[in-house]
Protein backbone atom coordinates (compact mmCIF):
# COMPACT_ATOMS: atom_id res chain seq x y z
CA UNK A 1 0.00 0.00 0.00
CA UNK A 2 1.12 3.30 -1.39
CA UNK A 3 -0.67 6.09 0.28
CA UNK A 4 0.62 10.29 -0.18
CA UNK A 5 -0.23 13.01 2.75
CA UNK A 6 -0.54 16.84 2.12
CA UNK A 7 1.89 17.88 4.23
CA UNK A 8 3.72 15.93 7.51
CA UNK A 9 3.08 12.36 7.97
CA UNK A 10 1.37 11.53 11.33
CA UNK A 11 3.69 9.10 12.36
CA UNK A 12 1.77 7.41 15.39
CA UNK A 13 -1.07 7.33 13.35
CA UNK A 14 0.56 5.25 10.59
CA UNK A 15 2.90 3.10 12.27
CA UNK A 16 0.07 2.62 14.53
CA UNK A 17 -2.68 1.47 11.37
CA UNK A 18 -0.22 -0.94 9.78
CA UNK A 19 0.69 -2.41 12.75
CA UNK A 20 -2.74 -3.42 13.46
CA UNK A 21 -4.00 -4.27 9.64
CA UNK A 22 -1.05 -6.98 9.82
CA UNK A 23 -1.33 -8.17 13.08
CA UNK A 24 -3.22 -11.25 11.50
CA UNK A 25 -1.20 -12.59 9.28
CA UNK A 26 1.70 -13.70 10.77
CA UNK A 27 4.47 -12.04 9.96
CA UNK A 28 7.59 -12.19 12.62
CA UNK A 29 8.77 -8.53 11.67
CA UNK A 30 7.73 -5.68 10.89
CA UNK A 31 10.68 -2.96 10.52
CA UNK A 32 9.59 1.16 9.78
CA UNK A 33 11.87 3.48 8.47
CA UNK A 34 10.54 6.93 9.07
CA UNK A 35 12.35 10.19 7.97
CA UNK A 36 11.95 13.11 9.46
CA UNK A 37 13.22 16.78 8.25
CA UNK A 38 16.09 17.87 10.06
CA UNK A 39 17.10 21.32 11.03
CA UNK A 40 20.16 22.52 9.11
CA UNK A 41 21.73 24.56 6.74
CA UNK A 42 19.06 27.38 7.70
CA UNK A 43 16.20 25.86 6.65
CA UNK A 44 12.45 26.06 7.62
CA UNK A 45 11.86 22.31 6.30
CA UNK A 46 11.42 20.91 3.22
CA UNK A 47 8.78 20.75 0.27
CA UNK A 48 7.88 17.48 -1.72
CA UNK A 49 6.81 17.44 -5.73
CA UNK A 50 5.53 13.54 -6.26
CA UNK A 51 4.75 12.33 -9.60
CA UNK A 52 2.05 9.95 -8.96
CA UNK A 53 1.52 7.19 -11.75
CA UNK A 54 5.60 6.31 -11.90
CA UNK A 55 5.77 6.15 -8.22
CA UNK A 56 3.13 3.81 -7.75
CA UNK A 57 4.47 1.56 -10.69
CA UNK A 58 8.16 1.35 -8.84
CA UNK A 59 6.35 0.59 -5.80
CA UNK A 60 3.77 -1.92 -7.32
CA UNK A 61 7.05 -3.75 -9.04
CA UNK A 62 8.52 -3.61 -5.90
CA UNK A 63 6.22 -5.29 -3.81
CA UNK A 64 5.94 -7.80 -6.36
CA UNK A 65 9.69 -8.73 -6.40
CA UNK A 66 9.48 -9.53 -2.52
CA UNK A 67 6.25 -11.35 -2.53
CA UNK A 68 8.01 -14.06 -3.28
CA UNK A 69 9.79 -13.48 -0.12
CA UNK A 70 7.02 -13.83 1.80
CA UNK A 71 7.58 -10.29 2.28
CA UNK A 72 4.88 -7.06 2.13
CA UNK A 73 6.23 -3.46 1.84
CA UNK A 74 4.50 -0.24 2.83
CA UNK A 75 4.62 3.17 1.89
CA UNK A 76 3.94 6.89 3.02
CA UNK A 77 5.00 10.32 1.64
CA UNK A 78 4.36 13.50 1.71
CA UNK A 79 3.41 15.99 -1.17
CA UNK A 80 3.78 20.13 -0.31
CA UNK A 81 5.89 21.52 2.79
CA UNK A 82 6.70 19.22 5.46
CA UNK A 83 8.66 21.85 8.53
CA UNK A 84 12.10 20.83 10.60
CA UNK A 85 11.57 18.03 13.17
CA UNK A 86 7.89 16.84 11.38
CA UNK A 87 8.53 13.57 9.27
CA UNK A 88 8.26 13.34 5.34
CA UNK A 89 8.30 9.52 4.59
CA UNK A 90 7.78 6.29 6.12
CA UNK A 91 8.41 3.23 4.25
CA UNK A 92 8.01 -0.56 6.04
CA UNK A 93 8.09 -4.20 5.63
CA UNK A 94 6.43 -6.70 7.26
CA UNK A 95 8.03 -10.58 6.71
CA UNK A 96 7.88 -14.02 8.22
CA UNK A 97 11.51 -13.53 9.09
CA UNK A 98 13.93 -11.45 10.47
CA UNK A 99 16.59 -11.59 7.38
CA UNK A 100 14.46 -11.15 4.82
CA UNK A 101 13.04 -8.14 6.65
CA UNK A 102 16.55 -6.63 7.33
CA UNK A 103 17.40 -7.02 3.70
CA UNK A 104 14.68 -5.85 2.14
CA UNK A 105 13.72 -2.75 4.37
CA UNK A 106 17.71 -1.44 3.35
CA UNK A 107 17.95 -2.52 -0.42
CA UNK A 108 14.00 -0.71 -0.63
CA UNK A 109 14.57 2.74 1.03
CA UNK A 110 17.97 2.87 -1.04
CA UNK A 111 16.41 2.37 -4.07
CA UNK A 112 14.00 4.59 -3.05
CA UNK A 113 16.43 7.40 -2.96
CA UNK A 114 17.81 6.71 -6.25
CA UNK A 115 14.78 6.14 -8.41
CA UNK A 116 11.23 7.31 -6.60
CA UNK A 117 10.37 9.90 -8.64
CA UNK A 118 9.92 12.63 -5.63
CA UNK A 119 11.64 15.95 -5.93
CA UNK A 120 12.73 18.14 -3.05
CA UNK A 121 13.27 21.55 -2.13
CA UNK A 122 14.71 23.56 0.51
CA UNK A 123 12.37 25.85 2.24
CA UNK A 124 14.61 29.09 3.34
CA UNK A 125 13.56 32.68 3.89
CA UNK A 126 10.33 32.10 2.08
CA UNK A 127 11.38 30.56 -1.05
CA UNK A 128 11.71 26.92 -2.64
CA UNK A 129 14.61 26.01 -4.07
CA UNK A 130 15.21 22.93 -5.71
CA UNK A 131 18.06 20.81 -3.33
CA UNK A 132 20.05 19.77 -6.99
CA UNK A 133 23.21 19.17 -5.25
CA UNK A 134 21.34 16.58 -3.38
CA UNK A 135 19.44 14.82 -6.09
CA UNK A 136 20.44 11.43 -8.12
CA UNK A 137 19.52 11.28 -11.83
CA UNK A 138 17.33 8.60 -12.42
CA UNK A 139 19.48 5.00 -14.28
CA UNK A 140 19.71 5.33 -17.74
CA UNK A 141 18.50 9.18 -17.81
CA UNK A 142 20.88 11.69 -20.16
CA UNK A 143 18.87 9.48 -23.71
CA UNK A 144 17.62 12.83 -24.55
CA UNK A 145 21.67 14.53 -24.68
CA UNK A 146 22.92 11.11 -26.42
CA UNK A 147 22.70 12.52 -30.14
CA UNK A 148 24.28 15.52 -29.88
CA UNK B 1 0.58 14.99 -31.98
CA UNK B 2 2.23 14.41 -28.88
CA UNK B 3 2.79 16.10 -25.62
CA UNK B 4 5.72 16.46 -23.69
CA UNK B 5 5.65 17.26 -19.72
CA UNK B 6 8.66 18.27 -17.68
CA UNK B 7 8.45 17.35 -14.54
CA UNK B 8 9.36 18.89 -10.52
CA UNK B 9 11.94 21.43 -10.69
CA UNK B 10 12.18 22.27 -14.75
CA UNK B 11 9.49 24.20 -14.44
CA UNK B 12 8.60 24.47 -18.15
CA UNK B 13 4.80 24.38 -19.07
CA UNK B 14 3.43 21.31 -21.24
CA UNK B 15 3.85 21.67 -24.79
CA UNK B 16 2.60 19.45 -28.06
CA UNK B 17 4.56 18.60 -30.50
CA UNK B 18 4.49 15.89 -34.10
CA UNK B 19 7.18 13.30 -33.23
CA UNK B 20 7.50 9.84 -35.32
CA UNK B 21 10.37 9.07 -32.03
CA UNK B 22 12.28 10.70 -28.96
CA UNK B 23 14.34 11.61 -31.58
CA UNK B 24 12.16 14.39 -32.73
CA UNK B 25 11.41 15.19 -29.04
CA UNK B 26 15.27 15.88 -28.35
CA UNK B 27 15.70 17.86 -31.26
CA UNK B 28 12.58 19.86 -30.45
CA UNK B 29 13.49 19.96 -26.60
CA UNK B 30 17.30 21.54 -27.23
CA UNK B 31 15.94 24.55 -29.48
CA UNK B 32 15.25 26.05 -26.14
CA UNK B 33 18.17 27.21 -24.19
CA UNK B 34 16.95 27.54 -20.68
CA UNK B 35 16.33 22.88 -21.29
CA UNK B 36 20.25 22.70 -21.23
CA UNK B 37 21.05 22.29 -17.65
CA UNK B 38 18.13 19.14 -17.91
CA UNK B 39 19.27 17.66 -20.89
CA UNK B 40 21.85 15.22 -19.44
CA UNK B 41 20.25 14.10 -16.61
CA UNK B 42 17.10 13.64 -17.26
CA UNK B 43 15.44 10.44 -17.49
CA UNK B 44 12.18 9.93 -20.34
CA UNK B 45 8.84 8.05 -20.10
CA UNK B 46 6.83 7.53 -22.43
CA UNK B 47 3.35 7.37 -20.94
CA UNK B 48 4.20 6.68 -17.63
CA UNK B 49 6.50 4.26 -18.69
CA UNK B 50 10.50 5.10 -18.70
CA UNK B 51 12.10 4.32 -21.69
CA UNK B 52 15.75 3.72 -22.54
CA UNK B 53 16.17 4.47 -26.64
CA UNK B 54 15.63 7.48 -28.33
CA UNK B 55 14.36 5.17 -31.12
CA UNK B 56 11.51 4.56 -29.01
CA UNK B 57 8.32 4.85 -31.55
CA UNK B 58 5.95 7.51 -30.75
CA UNK B 59 2.16 7.73 -31.19
CA UNK B 60 -0.59 10.10 -31.61
CA UNK B 61 -1.73 11.09 -28.56
CA UNK B 62 1.67 9.33 -26.82
CA UNK B 63 2.56 11.71 -23.30
CA UNK B 64 6.30 12.31 -23.19
CA UNK B 65 7.78 12.99 -19.34
CA UNK B 66 11.26 14.45 -18.32
CA UNK B 67 12.25 13.05 -15.03
CA UNK B 68 14.54 15.51 -13.67
CA UNK B 69 17.21 14.13 -10.50
CA UNK B 70 15.58 12.87 -7.78
CA UNK B 71 15.64 13.46 -4.16
CA UNK B 72 12.65 11.77 -2.25
CA UNK B 73 12.21 11.28 1.53
CA UNK C 1 17.32 3.23 26.94
CA UNK C 2 16.17 -0.58 27.65
CA UNK C 3 12.92 -1.26 29.10
CA UNK C 4 11.84 -5.07 30.30
CA UNK C 5 8.05 -5.72 30.39
CA UNK C 6 5.83 -8.63 31.92
CA UNK C 7 3.95 -10.07 28.97
CA UNK C 8 3.46 -9.22 25.47
CA UNK C 9 4.61 -5.48 24.93
CA UNK C 10 1.85 -2.70 23.75
CA UNK C 11 4.01 -1.73 20.14
CA UNK C 12 1.78 1.65 19.46
CA UNK C 13 2.55 2.62 22.87
CA UNK C 14 6.15 2.29 22.21
CA UNK C 15 6.78 3.61 18.88
CA UNK C 16 5.08 6.37 19.86
CA UNK C 17 6.45 7.38 23.10
CA UNK C 18 9.78 6.63 21.37
CA UNK C 19 9.49 8.64 18.54
CA UNK C 20 8.08 11.53 20.73
CA UNK C 21 10.85 11.88 23.09
CA UNK C 22 13.53 12.07 20.39
CA UNK C 23 11.19 14.35 18.20
CA UNK C 24 13.57 17.56 19.18
CA UNK C 25 16.70 16.14 18.90
CA UNK C 26 17.05 16.78 15.41
CA UNK C 27 17.44 12.98 14.02
CA UNK C 28 16.62 11.92 10.31
CA UNK C 29 16.12 8.55 10.65
CA UNK C 30 13.98 6.44 12.99
CA UNK C 31 14.08 2.58 12.26
CA UNK C 32 12.63 0.47 14.59
CA UNK C 33 12.62 -3.16 14.18
CA UNK C 34 9.38 -4.68 15.89
CA UNK C 35 9.57 -8.83 16.62
CA UNK C 36 6.16 -10.95 16.49
CA UNK C 37 5.36 -14.05 17.82
CA UNK C 38 4.40 -16.32 14.92
CA UNK C 39 1.71 -19.35 14.98
CA UNK C 40 3.70 -21.74 14.07
CA UNK C 41 4.64 -25.64 15.14
CA UNK C 42 1.57 -25.53 16.85
CA UNK C 43 2.81 -23.43 19.46
CA UNK C 44 0.37 -21.31 21.85
CA UNK C 45 2.99 -18.46 22.26
CA UNK C 46 6.61 -17.98 23.56
CA UNK C 47 8.27 -17.35 26.86
CA UNK C 48 10.81 -15.40 27.56
CA UNK C 49 13.62 -15.67 31.08
CA UNK C 50 15.67 -12.58 30.64
CA UNK C 51 19.06 -12.02 32.99
CA UNK C 52 19.20 -7.89 33.19
CA UNK C 53 22.44 -7.51 34.69
CA UNK C 54 24.06 -8.27 31.68
CA UNK C 55 21.40 -7.91 29.09
CA UNK C 56 21.90 -4.29 30.35
CA UNK C 57 25.50 -3.77 30.08
CA UNK C 58 25.74 -5.67 26.18
CA UNK C 59 22.98 -3.05 25.91
CA UNK C 60 25.21 0.06 27.12
CA UNK C 61 28.00 -1.40 25.08
CA UNK C 62 26.03 -0.85 22.11
CA UNK C 63 25.11 2.47 23.25
CA UNK C 64 28.63 3.62 23.63
CA UNK C 65 29.71 1.56 20.53
CA UNK C 66 27.28 4.04 18.38
CA UNK C 67 27.23 7.13 20.09
CA UNK C 68 30.40 8.59 17.74
CA UNK C 69 27.64 7.62 14.52
CA UNK C 70 25.18 9.70 16.37
CA UNK C 71 22.83 7.11 16.42
CA UNK C 72 21.53 6.42 19.84
CA UNK C 73 19.36 2.74 20.69
CA UNK C 74 16.19 1.97 22.58
CA UNK C 75 15.09 -1.37 22.99
CA UNK C 76 12.05 -3.17 24.91
CA UNK C 77 11.87 -7.05 25.39
CA UNK C 78 9.28 -8.98 26.94
CA UNK C 79 9.71 -10.96 30.55
CA UNK C 80 7.23 -13.96 30.50
CA UNK C 81 4.71 -15.88 28.14
CA UNK C 82 4.00 -13.81 25.22
CA UNK C 83 1.25 -15.47 22.65
CA UNK C 84 0.97 -15.98 19.03
CA UNK C 85 0.72 -12.57 16.92
CA UNK C 86 1.78 -10.47 20.03
CA UNK C 87 5.06 -8.92 20.19
CA UNK C 88 8.06 -9.41 22.64
CA UNK C 89 10.93 -7.44 20.75
CA UNK C 90 11.37 -3.85 19.71
CA UNK C 91 14.80 -2.30 18.72
CA UNK C 92 15.07 0.88 17.14
CA UNK C 93 17.72 3.07 16.13
CA UNK C 94 17.94 7.10 15.37
CA UNK C 95 20.54 8.45 13.69
CA UNK C 96 20.57 11.87 11.70
CA UNK C 97 21.77 10.00 8.75
CA UNK C 98 19.94 6.92 6.93
CA UNK C 99 22.92 4.96 5.73
CA UNK C 100 23.89 4.79 10.02
CA UNK C 101 20.40 3.82 10.79
CA UNK C 102 20.48 0.92 8.25
CA UNK C 103 23.61 -0.42 9.34
CA UNK C 104 23.17 -0.03 12.89
CA UNK C 105 19.51 -1.68 12.91
CA UNK C 106 20.87 -4.79 11.13
CA UNK C 107 24.00 -5.27 13.13
CA UNK C 108 22.37 -4.78 16.76
CA UNK C 109 19.23 -6.89 15.54
CA UNK C 110 21.98 -9.68 14.82
CA UNK C 111 24.29 -9.17 17.99
CA UNK C 112 21.15 -8.99 19.93
CA UNK C 113 20.20 -12.77 18.43
CA UNK C 114 23.40 -13.91 18.83
CA UNK C 115 24.84 -12.58 22.11
CA UNK C 116 21.88 -11.08 24.89
CA UNK C 117 21.06 -13.67 27.56
CA UNK C 118 17.54 -14.03 27.08
CA UNK C 119 15.83 -18.22 26.45
CA UNK C 120 12.88 -18.81 24.91
CA UNK C 121 10.59 -21.74 25.74
CA UNK C 122 8.08 -22.65 23.52
CA UNK C 123 4.03 -22.80 25.01
CA UNK C 124 2.57 -26.10 24.01
CA UNK C 125 -0.21 -28.16 25.36
CA UNK C 126 0.54 -26.26 29.10
CA UNK C 127 4.16 -27.13 28.97
CA UNK C 128 7.14 -24.12 28.89
CA UNK C 129 9.74 -26.09 26.23
CA UNK C 130 12.97 -24.39 26.09
CA UNK C 131 13.76 -23.72 22.22
CA UNK C 132 17.51 -25.31 22.32
CA UNK C 133 17.28 -26.13 18.30
CA UNK C 134 16.67 -22.21 17.75
CA UNK C 135 19.01 -21.18 20.56
CA UNK C 136 22.64 -19.77 20.04
CA UNK C 137 25.60 -20.34 22.13
CA UNK C 138 27.09 -17.49 23.23
CA UNK C 139 30.66 -16.52 21.57
CA UNK C 140 33.35 -17.65 24.24
CA UNK C 141 30.95 -20.43 25.58
CA UNK C 142 32.38 -23.60 26.30
CA UNK C 143 35.06 -23.01 28.88
CA UNK C 144 33.82 -25.10 31.50
CA UNK C 145 34.61 -28.13 29.72
CA UNK C 146 38.22 -27.27 28.03
CA UNK C 147 40.40 -28.95 30.94
CA UNK C 148 38.88 -32.25 29.95
CA UNK D 1 33.13 -19.21 49.05
CA UNK D 2 31.74 -18.37 46.09
CA UNK D 3 27.98 -18.73 44.17
CA UNK D 4 27.16 -20.40 41.49
CA UNK D 5 24.02 -19.49 39.51
CA UNK D 6 22.39 -21.26 36.44
CA UNK D 7 20.53 -19.24 33.84
CA UNK D 8 17.72 -19.82 31.93
CA UNK D 9 16.63 -23.49 30.79
CA UNK D 10 19.54 -25.06 33.07
CA UNK D 11 16.79 -25.05 36.19
CA UNK D 12 19.75 -26.22 38.77
CA UNK D 13 19.61 -24.43 42.13
CA UNK D 14 22.52 -22.03 42.80
CA UNK D 15 24.92 -23.69 44.85
CA UNK D 16 28.00 -22.23 46.97
CA UNK D 17 31.66 -24.10 46.89
CA UNK D 18 35.35 -23.31 47.65
CA UNK D 19 37.10 -22.43 44.46
CA UNK D 20 40.54 -20.12 44.02
CA UNK D 21 39.54 -20.31 40.02
CA UNK D 22 37.01 -21.27 37.68
CA UNK D 23 39.25 -24.77 37.12
CA UNK D 24 37.49 -25.55 40.88
CA UNK D 25 34.10 -24.45 39.36
CA UNK D 26 34.15 -26.59 36.03
CA UNK D 27 35.59 -29.41 38.36
CA UNK D 28 32.67 -29.67 41.01
CA UNK D 29 30.31 -29.14 38.26
CA UNK D 30 31.49 -31.77 36.12
CA UNK D 31 30.56 -33.97 39.35
CA UNK D 32 26.89 -33.57 38.53
CA UNK D 33 25.44 -35.91 35.50
CA UNK D 34 22.38 -33.76 34.47
CA UNK D 35 25.25 -30.71 33.67
CA UNK D 36 27.08 -33.04 30.83
CA UNK D 37 24.64 -30.96 28.44
CA UNK D 38 26.00 -27.80 29.26
CA UNK D 39 29.50 -28.07 29.59
CA UNK D 40 30.20 -27.52 26.41
CA UNK D 41 27.83 -24.70 25.54
CA UNK D 42 27.05 -22.38 28.48
CA UNK D 43 29.38 -18.96 28.95
CA UNK D 44 30.13 -17.99 31.69
CA UNK D 45 29.89 -14.59 34.28
CA UNK D 46 32.17 -13.98 36.95
CA UNK D 47 29.74 -10.96 38.44
CA UNK D 48 28.12 -10.24 35.50
CA UNK D 49 30.81 -9.79 33.29
CA UNK D 50 31.50 -12.93 30.63
CA UNK D 51 35.06 -14.34 31.37
CA UNK D 52 37.18 -16.18 28.52
CA UNK D 53 39.60 -18.23 30.89
CA UNK D 54 39.33 -21.11 32.97
CA UNK D 55 42.57 -19.50 35.25
CA UNK D 56 40.18 -16.51 36.21
CA UNK D 57 41.02 -16.21 39.52
CA UNK D 58 37.96 -16.30 42.03
CA UNK D 59 37.64 -13.78 45.54
CA UNK D 60 35.22 -14.75 48.45
CA UNK D 61 31.51 -13.94 47.72
CA UNK D 62 32.14 -13.77 44.25
CA UNK D 63 28.69 -14.24 41.48
CA UNK D 64 29.73 -16.92 39.08
CA UNK D 65 26.81 -17.47 36.33
CA UNK D 66 26.91 -20.31 33.60
CA UNK D 67 24.66 -18.58 30.46
CA UNK D 68 23.40 -21.42 27.97
CA UNK D 69 22.93 -20.90 24.67
CA UNK D 70 20.36 -17.64 23.90
CA UNK D 71 17.34 -16.56 21.83
CA UNK D 72 15.79 -13.47 22.33
CA UNK D 73 13.53 -11.85 20.07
Amino acid sequence: MLELHDGALNVPEILTRWYSDESAYNYGAYIPFVGTVRDEDGIDGLSFDVYEPILLSWFETWCLKVAPLGAKLKMAHSRGDVLNHESSYIAAVFSPKRRVALETIEQFVEDFKASAPIWKYDLKEGERIYARERSTAIAGAGLLGENK
Amino acid sequence: MITVEFLGPIGKPAMTMEANTLHDVAREIKKDPSMAQWIDNCAVAVNDMLVGSLDTPLSEGDKVSLLPPVCGG
